[in-house]
């Protein structure tokens, strides 16, 4: 598994530009101990005009670099923490609908159809225009339109695991429904859901910044979105203000999907190689 | 200090022949935004229902930009000495759009039937009106109760709209069919809108004055993208950009562009004041102490120049400099964040946290008030932004859910009309974010702002707005921030756009293009 | 089962999601802080109890809530969208303003970005390996990961500021009074930079999941079979393996056809783009209730609009799912 | 006669870290005009590649290294890829394992065997259809008209399988390469299919090369045999000469590894019952929507059967006869729709599902696919003991008892502690027997549980079986579709048929004096049956 991914050289560029994010992330406080917020120079001075600014200031004469490492701890913490709660709804709803199917499918599905039909993207702003910006209501919007994927990815999963004759001799050997699930289907649907989660921490970081692009950010929280909203009125004199929260945007968001990518990879050795396993085994 | 005098205006001369070189033709595209939601003037007054509608509709007079009335559907108009009976002269031969000819009873019916029902700035001025009468079709008679020194500046387009009573008499005004296609007696007419892009209006060829307008026709544009609206103007698809509708950033590019020029006149009659609700109710906001903690701390200077890019003043106290009866004789609060960490100590500030909120119109508010959570963080202030959109703002504020909250609001020339609305005891009243939100109660003080508002000669009403000054700036009821400015953008072959107190929003009427 | 029948129970069950939609939607709404009587008296600068109690009564919000909820769900069973106050309209007048705006864009974008996606996935995965192919999906991957406001930014700025090749913004040249061809021409002109940015994204999902599907299907025995008759790699890909691979891709397009009208906000914020995603977000931030609520329950027909007509291409394209049900 | 194809010293290599460096090694054999000569092997013997190799079909990363291939005097491994694609389907065919996916599920019948036309760029339009009617015709598929508008999923499996033979004969190819083209189908439809190629051959005189594991088939159909065992030929000879006197180990071990018709000895068996079944019915119904028609099938109808305790019950028939059905719902993974399943008194079917958690461990089963069988994130110990474990057996009794069985199905203690994928199909079925013996079940269903092994290591767990029958006197439900692999291993057989039991008797009963036509017709399917008869008896007489 882990011999496969570190061969793709994709996934491994991924790897390594994800924990430069992190480790900005994590350094920020350290970098910058005053914070994303304090004015400290002139305002809209370019990247290097001035030393310790390497990436000049804002329109209010705020360090850039500062603003980026802590944009990158809340794009970082914003991913995950909404990609946790859709997995959250999303797998126990797609787990219970794939694994007792009959009524209980049919309502779980009625339900994740009932919010494939609403327009995501317009539901999250009204979600967080109505809660009011903050990054708990944001978290909460982003996960709401996203975890219908992961149910029916679950629930998918579970439908073609629980054919599988293991789970049959699972009963056989009399253990409860919950716990063939639990202990017997789940684990066997975990590599699709790892490698759904990559890829919508990386969605989730677009969703966010695309909320803050357009003002519905946390006015608390420095974030990538909020900095290239800010500055786009200022994008034909100053940049920067916009170029390198982009960048870094689509840094993080590339380097997700590269890992994502290789993990597919990794779990899913290339499918010559399974089909010429199956055929043998017919043979 | 400009006062007003109450005197006979003659204007014939005042309208003389138009300079030679006055060109008539051509076409201007104006921002508009946000779109308005209607362009009945009488049933809606914001601001860009304002800026498109003062084009179609008018008022008995306009104000230059010294706040001194000029005629427009007045001729010529009377005040008697003690102030009470205000008797205007109409001006003949106007028509409406639709070709009804305009009377003095269009006049009564606005002012004391319809305005009263539907404009809620001018129904506290109509409050002190006894009576409004037509003795014939050219002569209109305001009867007050007692005098009231602000009422000349009643008679301004958005203040008091003359409406078509042949079309409104006696119809459900909101739902009236013909408020989607305004009727009026200004220099254009109106002729399409295109929902979410555009409103075309045309030259009324019928208008009263000989020669004007000299423009076409007149496209108000919606771009509701600040970024886009100042590539609309860099492109030359739009020629004005007026107050407010692209970022402040983009104004010293723009105004740098060649043929580009740029004025801040044309809002001495609104005299937009900014300042933080700060509530007097409760927690720190509750301390004098605190309040005035928070001036000092605020670098209001930078905001000025950084934020506002030098546009703008900074405000000594509740009443603008364009206003009248300005005083700077007063208390000045200048960027002293050592005598701001003073007075919290002296008043033992806890460190409990404060929430401030921004007024949700875009990117300088949103800076602004990271600037001064900044300032104020300095000085050991705790301070968490809470965001919310235009709703959510009007709801906190109305419903006093707040502690300190940017606002500003316009002074429509005169303290009575534009000021002391929001510093009296009897204007807290929660549901409304324009009345004294702060909750300010200072009976001593009432009772000043309501004598003033009735004196009759200007000297003496100066007198008492210096004394009531004096007294509100050590109390800080509120953090007062700026006079704004709004620099109104255009090309500089335009001429004559901005020549009265209202700016843009009558300015089509006298404007021309230099070909 | 016949495709009518299909059609039939796909409307029955999406009448119950629409009504469900506005229900939820409007608990939603509701549940916001601020109305729009209190957005309209503030922008008017000035107003008291009497102008706003006026307007909570025209706009029928003195009323207890499950009565306001009773009437709205009422007229939406007749097909009734409600009258936007704010904006003096019926809102079905307003939503029929502006989707021609909004599906032009959203059509033009999907089917360039269905187009080419298909056209380069296939050709990506003909060529896999080799560098054309690295070149195509290090490509698809980027645009996959730029955030879609920020490429309009950038576009506008060269495209249209330095470079002066397009309109930036708006839907046609205003005032022009085009007709015909020439005003066909005008906004085509204004449509490019907005539905080239709003497509690259989706066109770089159609193309990575065009080379994957090509490439898994061409593992499929069945493809084995096409070679041994001798045909060429050529009619191979065409006939064999890109007719089985598109199943899925149509099923994503169909799928995300719908979520693009409700997904336009930013591109129509952007490019001051006269369609219904801006109509939304502008009604929200004055509580529009009704304007808000019939862009949703028009969106969301759309989506489910799209999912039923994807179903029937599916139909056409695979026999195997008509039969099976 | 003349030579069709000649193949010369081919050898193939594959790619870097496969398990072996070539995948045919040095390989010589040529097929005459009208032969038919069969590649034998199991899997991984390199077989296909060899075929693949001529049709110019290696897989990526697999080259020729060297030899010849010659075919109408020219040597076709060589040829551009231009020739070798014109080469293709109009003088070599070929037709495949699995008709159920080598066959385009968009495409019409018709359109598909069409497009071999088209390909080659032959005849208008019409007569392309004219031919294709013709083919198929001549294939023996029903209603020529219906089936050329038909699409695969609309056709069973044989007639596939008839489709991709018209297909590949649509050029009157010189050469058919038939890659196990009968595995994947019912005995009845390999008979029938098996014959229709000899047919073909006899009307045509072309030469057929056909690939095949199973020397029942070789017997069948066979001129001219090679034994390929990881890619060298070890055998190779006329058919009879190759079935009666093998020569190289390897194919006297293969032969001797078939399952053979002959019969074993009786045994005496107690009649106490350790399964009985009685009036059991099932009945699957699909659709039924709103819209939708239901569709019932009644896979198991109104069987009664009993399984004695320590004695061996066949159950045999075709797929979709309901053996399978019938196998689970006697424990519980199915429920039925009527009729009694008792183990020791106990009625399973009416057994709430908490109660028949308790006793669920009364019967156990062993399942056909080796690979899916065992959960592949859970370690042998977990498998082993889970179900002794919920049934309150103390851990450690439960895990000792684990190695102990591991070490019984001859596979070592220190199993328990690897995964599933650390071991071959032939290992797992193993570990499968060992999991349902360590629930100490009064009866043991194996369903088509060698099916999906090599005949040498199906053999190999046959005698595990066998074994643990004896030592253990188990009691067995063994399913199979395999008449042959039934006669091996069990006391009596049970025949089903569309979800009906045909007959049931002794297996001397159902071999030699069977009661029903279907079961005389399944035997009569039964590729070599007379060839296994003679062998063994000669094998018997020697």
């Amino acid at each position: 598994m882990w011999k496969r991914f570190s061969s793709n050289m994709g996934a491994m560029v991924g790897v390594v530009l994800l924990l430069a994010v992190i480790v900005v992330a994590l350094t920020a406080p350290l970098l910058f101990p005053n914070g994303p917020w304090q004015m400290v120079q002139r305002p809209f001075l370019a990247p290097m005009a001035v030393d310790g600014l390497p990436l000049g200031t804002d329109t209010l004469g705020r360090n850039v670099a500062a603003q980026l490492a802590y944009g990158a701890r809340v794009s970082l913490l914003v991913g995950l923490v909404s990609t946790l709660v859709a997995l959250l709804i999303g797998v126990p709803l797609g787990a219970l609908a794939g694994f007792y199917g009959s009524w209980v499918d049919e309502g779980a599905m009625r339900f994740t159809e009932f919010f494939q039909t609403i327009p995501n993207f317009a539901l999250a702003i009204v979600l967080v225009a109505i809660f009011e910006p903050s990054l708990a209501s944001i978290t909460i919007a982003i996960a709401i339109v996203s975890w219908p994927p992961v149910a029916r990815l679950v629930r998918a999963e579970v439908m073609s695991v629980r054919k599988r004759e293991f789970v049959d001799a699972a009963r056989l050997a009399g253990l409860t429904r919950p716990r063939i699930l639990l202990t017997q289907v789940l684990p066997n649907t975990v590599s699709p859901i790892i490698v759904m989660a990559s890829l919508m921490v990386a969605t989730a970081i677009l969703l966010e910044s695309s909320l803050s692009f357009l003002g519905l950010g946390d006015p608390n929280a420095m974030s990538w979105g909020y900095m290239i909203g800010a500055a786009r009125t200022v994008i034909r004199t100053s940049w920067w203000l916009s170029f390198f929260p982009g960048i870094a945007i689509v840094i993080t968001v590339l380097a997700l999907n590269l890992i994502g990518e290789g993990l597919n990879d990794a779990f899913n050795p290339h499918l010559s190689r399974r089909r010429a396993r199956a055929g043998k085994e017919k043979a | 200090m400009t006062y007003l005098k109450a005197t006979t205006f003659l204007i014939a001369a005042a309208l003389a022949a138009p300079v030679a070189a006055q060109q008539a033709g051509g076409r201007l595209d104006i921002v508009v935004q946000p779109e308005p939601p209607g362009l009945m003037l009488g049933l809606v007054q914001n601001g860009p229902t304002q800026l498109v509608a003062g084009d179609i509709y008018e008022s008995l007079l306009r104000y230059d930009t010294d706040l001194v009335p000029q005629p427009s559907l007045a001729e010529s108009w009377t005040i008697s000495d003690d102030g009470l009976v205000y008797t205007f002269t109409l001006r003949e031969g106007v028509t409406w759009h639709d070709g009804t000819p305009f009377t003095a009873a269009d006049v009564v019916f606005s002012a004391d039937v319809f305005l009263r029902e539907t404009h809620a700035r001018l129904r506290s001025s109509l409050a002190y009106v006894d009576s409004i009468t037509a003795p014939d079709d050219l002569t209109v008679v305001f009867t007050l109760k007692e005098p009231f020194g602000p009422f000349i500046n009643a008679f301004e387009t958005g203040t008091m709209p003359i409406v078509p009573k042949h079309i409104y008499d006696g119809t459900d005004y909101a739902n009236n069919p013909a408020n989607a296609t305004p009727i009026g007696t200004g220099p254009f007419k109106f002729e399409a809108w295109e929902k979410g892009s555009y409103i075309h209006l045309v030259k009324n060829e019928d208008y009263y004055i000989d020669g004007l307008p000299y423009l076409d026709e007149v496209f108000y544009r919606v771009i509701p993208d600040a970024a886009a609206r100042a590539v609309a103007f860099e492109t030359g698809e739009v020629d004005v950009l007026p107050g407010g509708s692209v970022e402040n950033w983009d104004v010293p590019r723009l105004t740098q562009m060649d043929n580009v020029c740029s004025t801040g006149n044309g809002w001495e009659f609104f005299a937009p004041h900014a300042w933080m609700w700060l509530n007097n109710r409760e927690g720190p906001t509750a301390d004098a102490k605190f309040r005035q903690a928070v001036m000092y701390a605020m670098d209001r200077e930078f905001v000025k120049d950084v934020v506002w890019n030098g546009y703008g003043k900074v405000a000594t106290g509740p009443i603008s400099s364009k206003t009248n009866f300005y005083s700077d004789d007063v208390t000045i609060y200048d960027h002293n964040p050592d005598k701001a960490k003073e007075l919290l100590a002296e008043m033992g500030y806890d460190g409990t946290p404060v929430r401030l909120l921004p007024l949700p119109y875009g990117e300088t508010w949103q800076r602004w008030a990271e600037a001064v959570r900044q300032n104020l963080s300095e000085v050991g202030i705790n301070v968490e932004i809470e965001s919310t959109d235009v709703a959510g703002w009007n709801e906190k504020t109305s419903q006093w859910d707040y502690d300190m909250a940017f606002t500003y609001l316009y002074q429509y020339g005169d303290p009575a009309l534009g000021v002391s609305r929001n510093y009296t005891a009897d204007r807290i009243q929660k549901g409304s974010p324009w009345n004294n939100v702060e909750g300010y109660d200072n009976p001593a003080l009432d009772a000043k702002w309501a004598a003033a508002a009735t004196m009759v000669t200007p000297e003496e009403r100066a007198a008492a707005y210096l004394d009531i000054q004096k007294e509100i700036i050590d109390d800080v009821p509120v953090a007062w921030l700026l006079e704004l400015e709004f620099p109104t953008i255009y090309r500089c072959d335009i001429k004559d756009l901005v020549t009265t107190g209202i700016g843009v929003n009558d300015g089509p009427r006298n404007a021309w293009i230099e070909k | 089962m016949s495709v009518f029948i299909v059609i039939v129970s796909r409307l029955a069950k999406a009448a119950l999601t629409l009504l469900a939609i506005a229900i939820l939607n409007f608990l939603l709404l509701h549940a916001a802080p601020g109305d729009p009587a209190l957005v309209l008296a503030g922008e008017a600068g000035a107003a008291d109890e009497q102008m706003i109690a006026q307007l909570r009564e025209r706009f029928g919000l003195d009323q207890p809530f499950y009565v306001q909820l009773g009437k709205y769900v009422g007229s939406i069973l007749q097909f009734d969208l409600g009258y936007s106050f704010r904006q003096g309209a019926p809102v079905s007048q307003l939503i029929m303003d502006r989707l021609p705006a909004t599906l032009l864009l959203t059509l033009t974008a999907f089917v360039i970005s269905l187009v080419f996606g298909i056209a380069l996935g296939v050709g990506a995965a003909a060529r896999v390996g080799r560098a054309s192919d690295s070149l195509l999906t290090t490509l698809a991957l980027l645009f996959y990961a730029t955030p879609l406001y920020w490429l309009a930014l950038m576009a506008v700025l060269v495209f249209s500021v330095w470079l002066g090749w397009l309109p930036g913004f708006g839907y046609e040249t205003v005032g022009a009074n085009l007709t015909g061809l020439a005003r066909a021409l005008d906004i085509g002109r204004h449509l490019v930079l907005p539905a080239l940015t709003l497509g690259l994204f989706f066109m770089a999902v159609y193309m990575r999941m065009t080379r994957a599907s090509m490439l898994e299907v061409s593992q499929l025995d069945f493809v084995k079979t096409a070679r041994a008759k001798g045909l060429s790699d050529a009619v191979i890909r065409r006939r064999h393996i890109l007719r089985n691979a598109i199943l899925p891709v149509v099923t994503l397009a169909g799928l995300q056809a719908g979520q693009l009208v409700g997904g336009a906000v930013l591109t129509e914020t952007v490019f001051a783009w006269p369609g219904i995603g801006r109509l939304m977000f502008e009604s929200l931030a004055a509580r529009d209730y009704n304007t808000i609520l019939g862009v949703f329950l028009v969106s969301a027909a759309m989506v489910i609009l799209f999912n039923i007509v994807t179903d029937i291409v599916y139909r056409i394209v695979d026999p195997r799912i008509g039969a099976r049900a | 006669m003349s030579t069709t194809l000649s193949i010369e010293h081919l050898t193939i290599d594959l790619p870097p870290g496969a398990d072996r460096p070539h995948a045919v090694d040095d390989v010589s054999f040529a097929i005459d005009k009208g032969e038919i000569l069969c590649v034998v092997g199991e899997s991984g013997s390199g077989k296909s590649m060899t075929a693949n190799a001529l049709m110019g079909l290696l897989p990526p990363g697999v080259k020729v290294r060297a030899g010849r291939a010659l075919f109408e005097s020219r040597d076709i491994l060589k040829l551009p890829e231009a020739e070798k694609q014109a080469l293709r389907g109009a003088r070599i065919a070929m037709i495949f394992q699995e008709p159920m996916t080598a066959l385009n599920p968009l495409m019409r019948i018709g359109d598909q065997i069409a497009e071999v036309f088209a390909a080659h760029d032959r005849f208008t339009t019409a007569e392309r259809r004219k031919k294709a009617l013709a083919l198929i015709t001549e294939v023996g598929l029903p209603d020529p008209e219906k089936i050329i508008r038909a699409y695969p999923f609309q056709l069973s499996g044989g007639q596939r399988q008839r489709a991709m033979i018209a297909m590949a004969l649509a050029l009157e190819p010189k050469l058919l390469i038939a890659d196990e083209p009968t595995t994947a189908l019912d005995v009845t439809t390999q008979a029938q299919i098996l014959k229709l190629i000899l047919d073909l051959r006899d009307r045509r005189g072309m030469a057929v090369m056909f690939i095949t594991h199973d020397f029942g088939v070789v017997a069948e159909i066979a001129d001219q045999v090679i034994v390929m065992r990881e890619g060298r030929v070890v055998e190779r000879g006329t058919a009879a000469r190759v079935l009666e006197q093998p020569e190289h180990p390897y194919t006297q071990r293969l032969l001797e590894a078939i399952p053979t018709g002959k019969l074993p000895q009786a045994r005496a068996v107690p009649q106490e019952p350790a399964l009985e079944i009685k009036a059991l019915r099932k009945t699957y119904r699909t659709g039924g929507g709103l819209f939708k028609p239901v569709r019932e099938v009644r896979a198991v109808d109104d069987v009664s059967l009993t399984v004695a305790r320590g004695e061996v019950l066949g159950l045999v028939g075709e797929s979709g006869s309901g053996k399978s059905t019938l196998g689970r719902t006697a424990v519980r993974l199915v429920d039925p729709d009527g009729g009694q399943v008792l183990v020791g008194g106990t009625d399973l079917a009416a057994l709430s599902e908490q109660d028949l958690r308790a006793q669920r461990h009364k019967v156990q089963m062993v399942f056909q696919d080796p690979y899916a069988s065992l959960n592949p994130r859970q370690k042998i110990m977990g498998a082993l003991t889970d179900g002794p474990i919920a049934k309150g057996v103390p851990r450690a009794q439960a895990q000792s008892r684990a190695r102990e069985l591991l070490e019984i199905v001859g596979l070592g203690a220190d199993a328990a502690e690897r995964y599933p994928h650390e071991f071959s199909g032939g290992q797992r079925q193993r570990i499968g027997i060992a999991r349902a013996l360590a629930m100490d079940p009064e009866l043991i269903i194996a369903d088509e549980a060698v099916s999906a092994l090599d005949v040498s290591i199906q053999a190999q767990v046959l005698d595990l079986l066998r074994d643990l029958r004896e030592r253990l006197s188990l009691s067995i439900l063994f399913i199979t579709h395999d008449l042959r692999v039934a006669a091996q291993l069990c006391d009596r057989i049970a025949v089903m048929q569309k979800g009906r039991l045909v007959e049931i008797g002794t297996v001397h009963q159902i071999f030699l004096t069977p009661q029903q036509d279907y079961t005389r017709q399944l035997l009569a399917a039964v590729p070599g049956a007379d060839w296994a008869d003679s062998w063994q008896q000669q094998a018997a007489g020697a």
